[in-house]
């Protein structure tokens, strides 16, 4: 299995970059949780539906908790350095209750707005715009 | 298995197989699989699709943190997020997913701009994710100890692991007051929510009362005129509620 | 077993653990389809006697065991249909997802002391973590469908699920609170000797807890009464109304998992998992030590037995499926928010207070291995399992001291 | 319990009961009952509990210290407390056995809490009880009583709307207001509570607080029909003449407290924190210090304080060792003392506290409100005259008694026999019957204070106690005559003891108990035996002192004219033919609830008097409080000279003077009596004749002597010239500049007003129509699009990446 995968160019793009031999450091977490805050500021910035919006906050969430696993876990550190312990899962942890608090109200809020306009394109909701 | 073995006689030659590492495969999987659904959360125009790439990318996720010893940071990923948060925004889905809200359309020009801003704060991101020497070097590979326990110590204020060692002397503070403040947080949304969601004693949804309001026939025709251009114009209903 | 495949058969370390894991993968998911197998055929004959006529009685021999098989065969030779409207991709997709979830979950779950996919330290908490996961498959299913039927099964299933998580997880919190650890190898441990030693038997508070988490086991995986997402008598098939063939199959099977999950659950927090009513191994001497054909041996016995208890909750959930009538809606919230959650909760302070007050257990005199099992961070360097219990002890003590009275 | 303990928490409680139902009436009072008419009930049940409580105390104080026959002799035994014991506690008792002399009477102090505390001022609430105390607290609480239950009938017309018909409005018709009965309990509550706090007070601080307090109470009562111009002005009259005199006794006050550092009655006993115990001495100690026998002696603190260039010249000589200077001060001290130094200070201290009791006792020369004090309802005049605000001025000279110096005590004798000549003579021609009755209390104070003046320690205040039963007595027997007459003017009375026996009764029984009817020798009332000791004191006395014999004379023509007024009261009032018959004709009894009190009270100035065999009487109990050092003959004065001598008391029991003394006493009462009888019953001498025929003498009594012209003259007069000529001064010269001043200001103001709204708010107006076109402009940019915010937010982020790597760039991207 893993040996087609190498077979294939991209594959082999990889073998070449070490990624599959190579242990993985702090970096790598990092360039995921890049991706996934990037593609959740993208996913706010594009989304005129509000859940869209609202998944956009969840991945934007998310990939701030990769980096906080990632400086926290003893695995990922390089040598002689221990990262920040326990502290950083414990902070994942707590984005993730805010998260889902925060999940909820948001949804209460579009469903009011729901209720009240009859749609959930963010686009309409500028009642109070200057 | 005497094919598998054959084949893979075939590509050591090619590969250094012998030298693979497992978990750096497995972080290759997850990280690809969560980058890929994210984007194809941002790509995709259908708001249930998205919330099944968004499940991947968040499941995936779990995963990653699996691979980096937060077995309980994973855990609770998987039931909150993955579990509870996503439960709750299908049903948000759901409860508003009449057709012409499925997939609203945005404009190409927001798309291509939202794509230069994007791009560039990768960009920036990256280059700030690679410009640390320290975080990347590769990793030491120390595994670490369980870390249940000690979060649920923590949690109660009792810190039983060792402080990070740029940490001062003596700061080995619990988690016992966030800990409660989050609690009371959580209920105090929990009732927000209820408060916010709660069906309002009202004869004719508003929904509806606006909807006919618009357009004498409520047809698809004006559902798809309420998706496409903005109607809060054409009467005051919108903007407030009844006088 | 990677380490006999490395030094005995001598392959490649990173062939030996791919060989391994596949192996332990397929074995787990044999579990699962054979259960179902087995399962489907042990409901139908259940319900003709339930139902006072015989079952299936020919395919296969006198007691038509074969009948599952024969059910598989013709379903995989079915048409797969799907409707016109659906959502191609998300309607292929949702029975996967489903059964994925349903199969994660056996990762963690010990079958004996060392037969477990992967130990995980939170192993109780990512069972039901996972398993929650499972509704998303059905939402997808019922969303996907194009069917009203299917979106309302779905919506049901959706919340039912939601709700019920909330007295699942604190039922499975108090033996958590017993063992002090999340790691169900640990909780089983915990349980080992005589069965009073079952935290089903630990104080009175464990006893009825013990029920509230049956109900809300079946419950949560969807079985009669709780069976408001399918209920066939209203909503035609409820979720899976559109499906048909393997992919129909998929969802039997996440749900046959599901029971045999929840149940091995049920038996590993509060029945002593493997560690059977009577210590007979340890009777016979065969206890830990003896060697390695013995040590084998004994687990062996002990898969059986959690097997043996497995098969006997799915028994028993069957049973209730074809007794009770099914449940309204309102009448399920009912159950789930007035009745189970607080009496879960009383029972969680009770089982706590009990724990403070008499940690000795509701049958005393009889022996306890106690904190023979501990958690890798409280051991030495030596590993998990091997370092001596008092040192830990002495390790958290000083830990907790120092903390406390700095 | 023992006693320490158990009376301060009797009399404690015996005080602040009242307290409580003040407090209740005055929150609850208008919704007890309808109009209040429960008030009356929480009020008196709130005396009757402190009467109980007193009661209780009394039998305790009896049980530990019986009253025993007083034998008096050379030797000086003077007391019969029972000396075994009293030696508990913080009783201030020298157990001496026979040497009585030499012994502090038994009392108990303490204090139950410290205000204040700092330097060398202390202000406590504390207790002070000896017998005196513990028979004061029965006698008010009782005759407040009797009052409270004759209060609330008398006071009934208040239960509803009233119609003041002695208020004339302007526009010709009558007062009508609502009724007041609550305020009425109201204040006799906080008046009683007032009483009881100066009786129980453990030092004069206290004292002075209520003693104020009882001023307020009755500015309250007095002027309890304020609408009556009478009474209003004889509130403040009464409030300000008291002003007078306790603007002295706070000159007093400062005396004592300035030169000695205490102002607490006894010894204070505190244990220091290392267990030792520390006396603190009190004013009765320092003044009479036990070492020194008792004797008067002026403190260290005074001489001191008189000496005080002396101090300090010894001071500046020792600068360098100030103990060395103390302990040389210490020493020349009794030097200075035989000089007389300080001695003065002494006697001011004394007379500036008797210069309260001068207020409120109603002496010369501050009787003057008393009389006006009338206006009030009855019931309260007879609680301020008998038994609360005009006793606590001799209480408190009695209770002071030891810290007086002799010729302290001459000056109090002197005041007491001008009041008591002046009030008996007014008392002769007035008509209104309370006035009458008014001025014959103040004659009577001055009998009392006469007698503590002459040395008659237990005489005064036996008098005191008799005359505050018969005195209510016999307010009340006239406050009944006054509601079934509805007048005040004993000439439209008479012949009333057909229509009204019983109170006709009691207030013979008064009259006879005042002028101290009895059968000499043989028995009497009350009043025969507390008016006969005055006289044998003041007798004994001016044997002592030829020079002031005339204080006898004072006290014997007293007694004459006292018999007369009373029973010319009574002749006019009851007895001959009604002389207005309209008036004669509406009289009726008082009900029930008014009768009963009479005749309790009646029985008791009978009885009050009497000595059972055994010895247990009022007398025999007061002298168990005989302050210590008091019981033998003094001599001496600091500041007249040594030529006074202050006779002991027994001395006066022995029969040469006591046989003149009563025969005396009972002649000239005898002789008043058939006076008064020749002129209002047989009509023998006409009083319109003997009036016509010292028509001079007769109006300057029927002035009253022109006190109150006087004083109006003296220092009313001026005193509004002198606010006249100030009123001038504001009006033209300070008004004037003040306006003069507020006419530039406001020519100021409107230079700053043109400033201001042309420049300052020109520049405001300007920027905020800067600031409102630039919010204006800016308002675009809030285009209320959650999307474009979310791009604002991260291209401002990559900005300020880009800015921050550009400034710092040897910090990122290294």
């Amino acid at each position: 299995m893993i040996s087609l995968i190498g077979s294939t160019p991209l594959g082999g793009g990889l073998f070449a970059m070490g990624l599959f031999t190579e242990p993985v450091s702090v970096a790598h977490y990092l360039v995921v949780g890049a991706i996934l805050f990037t593609a959740g500021i993208a996913c706010m910035a594009v989304k005129r539906n509000a859940l869209g919006v609202l998944m956009g906050i969840e991945l934007v969430l998310n990939g701030a908790n990769v980096n906080f696993v990632a400086f926290a876990s003893p695995y990922l550190q390089a040598e002689g350095s221990r990262g920040l312990g326990l502290d950083g899962q414990v902070i994942a942890l707590f984005v993730i209750l805010l998260a889902a608090a925060e999940a909820a109200v948001a949804l209460a809020i579009t469903l009011n707005f729901y209720n009240n306009h009859a749609t959930v394109d963010v686009d309409r909701a500028d009642d109070l715009k200057g | 298995m005497m094919a598998a073995m054959s084949a893979t006689g075939l590509v050591a030659t090619a590969l250094p197989l012998a030298a693979i590492n497992w978990h750096s495969t497995f972080f290759l999987l997850f990280a690809v699989l969560a980058c890929v659904c994210a984007v194809a959360v941002v790509a995709a125009d259908n708001v249930v699709r998205m919330a099944l790439y968004l499940v991947l990318s968040l499941g995936a996720t779990a995963g990653l943190f699996f691979l980096a010893g937060a077995e309980f940071v994973g855990a609770m990923q998987l039931m909150i997020y993955v579990g509870g948060t996503l439960v709750l925004l299908v049903f948000g889905v759901m409860l508003t997913a009449q057709a012409p809200f499925v997939s609203i359309k945005t404009a190409p020009g927001d798309r291509a701009l939202a794509g230069i801003v994007g791009a560039s704060l990768l960009a920036v991101l990256l280059l700030s994710a690679f410009s640390v020497e320290e975080w990347r070097k590769p990793a030491a590979g120390v595994v670490g100890e369980p870390t249940a326990t000690p979060i649920g110590m923590a949690l109660l204020g009792v810190r039983v692991d060792e402080p990070p060692a740029h940490a001062p002397a003596g700061v080995r503070s619990g988690y016992l007051l966030p800990f409660e403040i989050v609690s009371v947080h959580l209920l105090v949304v929990l009732v927000a929510a209820a408060y916010l969601a709660r069906a309002k004693r009202r004869k004719t949804p508003r929904a509806i009362e606006v909807a006919a309001s618009v357009e004498p026939p409520a047809s698809v025709a004006a559902h798809a005129a309420i998706g496409r251009e903005p109607a809060g114009r054409s009467g005051s209903v919108l903007v407030g509620g009844p006088r | 077993m990677a380490e006999f495949l490395i030094t005995t058969v001598g392959l490649s370390e990173w062939l030996a653990w791919t060989v391994t894991a596949v192996i332990a993968a397929v074995l787990v998911l044999n579990v699962i389809a054979g259960g179902a197998l087995v399962f489907i055929w042990a409901e139908r004959k259940i319900a003709g006697r339930i139902q006072d006529r015989l079952g299936p009685t020919r395919t296969g021999g006198r007691f038509g065991w074969l009948q599952s098989l024969a059910d598989g065969l013709k379903l995989l030779a079915k048409e797969d249909l799907m409707p016109e409207g659906a959502d191609g991709m998300l309607f292929r997709l949702a029975p996967y997802v489903s059964f994925c979830a349903s199969f994660c979950a056996f990762i963690a779950l010990p079958f004996a002391f060392d037969f477990i996919g992967c130990r995980l330290n939170v192993g109780v908490f990512f069972v039901v973590a996972v398993l929650g996961l499972e509704v998303f498959g059905v939402i997808l299913a019922g969303y996907a469908s194009a069917s009203k039927w299917s979106l309302f099964g779905a919506m049901r299933e959706a919340a039912q699920v939601v709700s019920y998580e909330v007295p699942l997880g604190m039922c499975v919190v108090v033996p958590v609170m017993l063992a002090g650890s999340m790691d169900m190898v640990t909780i089983a441990e915990k349980q080992a000797g005589w069965f009073t030693n079952w935290y089903l038997f630990h104080d009175p508070f464990t006893f009825v807890i013990f029920w509230v988490y049956v109900t809300c086991a079946v419950a949560s995986v969807n079985r009669a009464p709780f069976d408001l997402a399918e209920a066939e008598s209203e909503l035609v098939a409820g979720f899976h109304t559109e499906y048909s063939g393997l992919r129909w199959s998929y969802f039997f099977m996440a749900e046959y998992g599901s029971m045999f999950l929840v149940s091995a659950m049920a038996a590993v927090l509060f029945m002593g998992g493997w560690n059977g009513p009577i210590p007979v191994a340890s009777l016979l001497g065969l206890s830990e030590g003896t060697g390695d054909t013995a040590n084998y041996f004994v687990r062996l016995l002990g898969m059986f037995n959690l097997l043996g208890k497995a098969t006997l909750g799915v028994l028993v959930m069957m049973w209730v499926r074809w007794t009770l009538p099914r449940l309204r809606i309102d009448q399920v919230m009912t159950t789930c928010l007035k009745y189970c959650t607080p009496i879960a909760a009383a029972m969680f302070a009770g089982a706590m207070l009990w724990q403070l007050f008499l940690p000795g257990g509701l049958v005393p005199g009889l022996d306890r291995p106690a904190g023979e099992i501990r958690e890798g961070w409280l051991e030495g360097p030596g590993g998990r399992g091997a370092a001596a219990p008092a040192a830990s002890d002495e390790k958290v003590a000083q830990v907790i001291s120092s903390q406390v009275n700095p | 319990m023992d006693l320490a303990t158990q009376l301060p928490t009797l009399l404690g409680l015996a005080w602040l009961v009242p307290l409580a139902s003040f407090v209740a009436i005055l929150f609850f009072g208008p919704r007890m009952g309808p109009h209040g008419r429960n008030a009356a009930w929480v009020a008196t049940a709130a005396i009757v509990t402190s009467l109980v409580l007193s009661l209780a105390a009394f039998v305790a104080w009896l049980g530990a210290h019986p009253v025993k026959a007083v034998h008096h002799g050379g030797h000086g035994e003077a007391h019969a407390a029972d000396h075994a014991d009293a030696g508990h506690g913080d009783a201030h008792h020298d157990d001496h056995g026979g040497h009585a002399e030499h012994a502090a009477p038994p009392a108990y102090s303490g204090d139950w809490y410290t205000l204040y505390e700092g330097g060398r001022l202390k202000l406590s609430i504390g207790w002070y009880i000896d017998s005196l105390t513990v028979l004061m607290f029965v006698v008010v609480t009782f005759i407040a009583t009797c009052i409270h239950v004759y209060a609330s009938g008398y006071m009934h017309d208040e239960l509803h709307d009233v119609t003041d018909h002695e208020v004339h409005l302007s526009s010709g018709g009558h007062l009508h207001r609502p009724g007041r009965f609550p305020r009425f309990f109201q204040a006799l509550s906080l008046f009683c509570f007032s009483m009881l706090g100066i009786l129980i007070a453990g030092n004069l601080a206290m004292v002075f607080v209520f003693w104020e307090l009882v001023g307020i109470c009755s500015w309250f009562l007095i002027g309890f029909y304020y609408e009556r111009k009478s009474a209003s002005t004889a509130a403040n009259k009464a409030f300000i003449v008291n002003r007078v005199g306790d603007f002295g006794m706070l000159i007093g006050l400062m005396a004592l407290w300035g030169a000695l550092g205490t102002l607490q009655f006894a010894d204070t006993t505190t244990t220091a924190a290392d267990g030792t115990t520390v006396t603190t001495p009190g004013l009765f100690s320092l003044v009479r210090p036990a070492e020194a026998g008792h004797a008067l002696r002026v403190p260290d603190g005074m001489v001191t304080f008189a000496a005080a260039d002396r101090v300090a010249t010894i001071a500046a000589a020792k600068a360098a060792d100030p103990e060395a200077a103390a302990t040389e001060i210490a020493g020349r001290v009794p030097g200075w003392r035989d000089q007389g130094l300080g001695g003065w200070l002494l006697f001011i201290a004394g007379l500036g506290i008797f210069c309260g009791c001068v207020g409120k006792s109603a002496q010369f020369p501050l009787f003057v409100w008393l009389p006006d004090a009338m206006e009030g309802p009855t019931p309260v005049s007879a609680l301020v005259h008998s038994a609360t605000m005009v006793a606590a001025g001799v209480y408190l000279v009695g209770r002071f008694f030891p810290v007086l110096t002799p010729d302290a005590l001459l000056v109090i004798a002197y005041t007491g026999g001008i009041t008591l000549f002046i009030a008996a003579t007014i008392a002769l021609v007035a008509n209104d019957i309370k006035r009458v009755l008014a001025y014959s209390t103040v004659s009577q104070l001055g009998y009392m204070m006469l007698a503590l003046g002459v040395g008659g320690w237990v005489a005064g205040l036996f008098h005191l106690v008799t005359h505050a039963f018969f005195k209510s007595l016999l307010f009340l027997c006239s406050g009944s005559v006054i509601h079934a007459c509805h007048t005040n003017d004993m000439r439209k009375m008479g012949g009333l003891a057909k229509v009204m026996p019983y109170t006709a009764g009691a207030m013979l029984v008064g009259c006879l108990a005042i002028i101290g009817a009895g059968v000499p020798f043989v028995i009497g009332l009350s009043g025969y035996y507390s008016k006969d000791s005055i006289l044998a004191q003041a007798l004994s006395f001016a044997q002592a002192n030829p020079r002031h014999a005339i204080l006898f004379y004072a006290v014997a023509g007293g007694a004459f004219l006292t018999a007369f007024y009373m029973f010319r009261l009574w002749f006019m009032t009851f007895a001959g033919s009604p002389r207005d018959h309209h008036v004669a004709d509406h009289a009726h009894e008082s009900p029930a609830v008014m009768v009963s009190p009479l005749i309790v009270l009646s029985v008791l100035s009978v009885v009050a008097g009497w000595t059972l065999p055994g010895g247990f009487g009022v007398a025999n109990l007061i002298e168990q409080a005989r302050p210590a050092g008091t019981v033998e003959t003094a001599t001496g004065g600091f500041v007249f000279g040594q030529s006074l001598t202050l006779p002991a008391e027994y001395l006066s029991h022995e029969g040469a003077i006591h046989v003149t003394a009563t025969m005396t006493a009972f002649g000239t009462a005898l002789a008043g009596v058939l006076v008064a009888a020749a002129m209002y019953l047989w009509r023998i001498v006409s009083p319109d004749v003997v009036a016509t025929l010292f028509r001079p003498v007769y109006s300057f009594l029927a002035g009253r002597w022109y006190f109150d012209e006087l004083y109006h003259a003296l220092f009313v007069l001026p005193a509004l010239g002198i606010a006249r000529f100030a009123s001038w001064i504001d009006k033209s010269l300070i008004d004037g500049l003040i306006n003069g001043l507020a006419w530039a200001a406001r020519q100021l103001a409107g230079i700053d007003a043109w400033i201001d709204r042309t420049i300052v708010d020109g520049l405001v107006n300007a920027t905020a129509n800067a600031t409102w076109n630039a919010g204006l402009e800016l308002k675009k940019l809030q285009t209320g699009r959650l999307r474009q915010y979310v791009m604002f937010i991260a291209v401002g982020t990559v900005a300020l990446f880009v800015l921050a790597s550009m400034l710092f760039r040897s910090s990122f991207a290294g």
